[in-house]
């Protein structure tokens, strides 16, 4: 490649390209499957028997085990595909988001309550926003984190 | 000769439709919403559209990644709500309008824009939140929409997404379309999805209000320049998921007061002159409000004088 | 820098297939048309491509009418042999390039091509017969294509199907696609299909020798020119299958002659500078013979200077 | 629809537009199951009962069942489509192509030998070529034919 990706310097975030998605073909496939009641059952019943039906990598299957959206997104999920994840676990979308920041459910909630994130500070690495790296996680977790390295 | 008469914007956020189907509405938290949608389903009331052209994009359900077509356009004669993995939302199946958009189909691609057709295919949240929102829950006994709708799918998942001039293009080239279908219909155009959001990563719940408002601002009243504006710039300032604003610039491009020629790349010192607008819009309403689940929630709507 | 280097032409007919399959190619009603492949078997081992970007129509296959694409490109890391209801082709698997595959469509969809992404699809004879026709059958030993190809299908199935101007354009765009990826490959580019030939009706069995060959000569000379006839010439003249020629235009328009800028409609009375070309093409081999069971076949092979 | 339609005047010849494509949807998709070879196997053991199976109208199934290629053409059919029948009976495109001019394969045949069938008289309804519809069936059965009615 070498079409210019201008969009690899916003933090926090991942634009899902072509890359991307043949990275995470499987893993993407794999969570489409979960729109069938039937297949949300199987899922349900015996996860990593499921999984080892789809051709994804062993890291793409843990990230899935442990529900790190954050680790699938890295491994070529997109959060439309990984929704369907979610949606079987009986997560809305606002849990699911949440749970990319290291927030409690509360925390974020209470954040786009008051307006959800400010641009401040995120529009490109190397800023000093909530979103940048050397603030992750965010809320009392990365507080206690933030603390236990101090 | 069939007339586009209004365009209609919405937010399609699907904690929106949750709401609504789980009977949360009067709650506070989503009071104010519904509220900014009051306006909205009196005026259609009042101006019931015999057709709606629903430009909206699918999340990963029609269409896998199997094939991502940039722009599909439904011809079937109807459309499923979709089980998007909670079960498919308690809404009636959409009727579509097989006539118009096959020939709708015909005239765009003849100037060159390359439709996917599309005879089978489910229809997620981001169509039936914008038909709950302006319509509401039919009622059990006349359980349907009060019109036939046609989907418009345009791809805002997998990069890279049509350009904000390509969606205004396409946008004349369907109003030219509808103008030579041969029936008298009354035609909406719908632009759905936006505003600013993200729902990934540690930049999840970015709000950007001032961009948002500046989007409405110009979308109304400068929208050939809003469709310069590129990509990187909704991505940076609106969210990941805030490109989804460049659907509403199909809308916005069928309207009267756009100058049907073609929006070419214009060097920069090129000296353009505005034509006087013989065919103003007019705006009928405008609603903006934060949050709705992780996402900023806008409405307007804009019809022809 | 990847770079075309060729543009190979050829009908796909699917009695060659056959032909190839059953082991026919020796009989007396085969020998000609597989006489007239001998130089391009021949072309092609002393100018071995690392990738092929394959023009080709899909003939309900992959595609039904659930889903009909204009512009398809395959995207996957390999394609299978479709059972278009005789069985699959007794050939190998197709092996496609993703990464080459991914930018030439993210470089021609942010041109304004709505291109359809396709990561699942098997090929038919529209693309294993041209593959078969200049390798010919790969020892059982070793079982592969020379090379990855890259799928690209068109829609000329359901009308309307894209304009000869439209496809003229997109080969530009390909070619620009092609020039900016930042690998060191030889490229070509092959147009499939046609020439004169009609499958269906009262008309089956046309064949007109006059029409395919002024096609060849402007082709070759009046790209351009060609680019803009209008669809019902090449209907009425031609065939109602012989509107797969409009392919030929794809990979007409990435060849190194071409003006890269994109063709618009010109106002009859605009005086247009034809510049001097500064790359003319090279005509390398040139065939025609009627008939291959209902087709005229044809066949052309143009080398970058 | 008003978008001019200037495909109508060629004679012996149906475009396939989305007027055609929709009267044939279900016909067309019926086709395309004749792909996979378990479903050739069930239509070849019951034609009707496997015809019953779609929504086509009994028009679009008189026509499958009598082979009757014109037929199902007029009925929104697509050759593509319809070779897939062809297939499922062992026919080649040849022997589908030509049973629709009414010629036996041997006709046909030679008619491509000989260059295929001239444009001449055959661009426009209301000449006088070989394709037009007072010259339908054409070949020996169309001399018959012309000679009973004579
Ligand atoms: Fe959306
Ligand atoms: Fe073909």
């Amino acid at each position: 490649m070498s079409l210019q990706k201008n969009y690899l310097d916003v933090p926090g975030t991942t634009i899902f390209d072509a890359e991307q998605s043949r990275k995470g073909y499987h893993l993407n496939q794999f969570c489409m499957s979960l729109m069938k009641a039937e297949n949300r059952e199987r899922f349900k019943a015996d996860e990593r028997a499921y999984l080892d039906e789809w051709a994804m990598t062993e890291e793409q299957k843990q990230a899935v085990l442990a529900r790190d959206l954050n680790r699938c997104i890295a491994l070529g999920g997109n959060i439309y595909f990984l929704a369907k994840i979610g949606a079987t676990d009986g997560k809305s979308f606002q849990q699911m988001a949440g749970s990319m920041t290291g927030m409690t459910e509360e925390e974020y909630r209470d954040m786009m309550i008051h307006g959800g994130r400010s641009v401040e500070g995120n529009r490109v690495v190397g800023e000093d926003g909530d979103a940048q790296a050397q603030h992750q996680p965010q809320g009392k977790a990365g507080h206690s984190a933030q603390k236990a390295s101090a | 000769m069939a007339k586009i008469t209004a365009s209609v914007y919405t937010s399609h956020v699907p904690a929106i439709g949750a709401a609504l189907d789980l009977g949360k509405s009067n709650e506070p938290y989503w009071q104010p919403v519904f509220k900014g949608y009051e306006f909205g389903k009196q005026w259609i009331k009042e101006n019931p559209p015999d057709v709606i052209f629903l430009v909206y994009n699918d999340h990963a359900t029609a269409f896998s990644l199997d094939m991502i077509p940039t722009f599909a356009i439904g011809t079937a004669a109807e459309f499923q709500p979709a089980d998007e993995g909670w079960g498919p939302r308690p809404v009636p199946t959409v009727i579509g309008h097989p006539e118009l958009a096959a020939h709708i189909a015909q005239s765009v691609i003849q100037d060159d824009f390359d439709l996917t057709i599309v005879n089978k295919m489910d229809v997620d949240h981001g169509l039936t939140v914008p038909l709950s929102l302006m319509f509401g829950q039919p009622p059990a006994d006349d359980f349907r929409w009060p019109c036939p709708v046609i989907p418009f799918a345009v791809n805002v998942v997998q990069y890279p997404v049509p350009s904000g001039k390509r969606c205004f293009n396409l946008g004349k080239a369907i109003r030219k379309a509808v103008e030579s279908f041969d029936q008298p219909l009354n035609v909406q155009i719908w632009g759905t999805g936006g505003m600013s959001h993200q729902l990934q990563g540690p930049r999840a719940g970015l709000i950007n209000k001032e961009f948002d408002n500046a989007f409405l601002d110009r979308l109304i009243a400068d929208p050939e320049g809003q469709a310069s504006v590129p990509h990187i710039d909704y991505v940076r300032e609106a969210g990941s998921e805030g490109i989804e604003l460049v659907m509403w610039l199909i809308a916005r491009g069928a309207m009267d007061d756009i100058d049907p020629a073609p929006l070419v790349a214009v060097a920069p010192d090129a000296t353009k002159s505005v034509p006087a607008n013989a065919h103003p819009v007019s705006v009928k309403h405008r609603f903006y409000h934060v949050p709705a689940s992780n996402t900023a929630v806008g409405h307007l709507i804009l019809e022809n004088t």
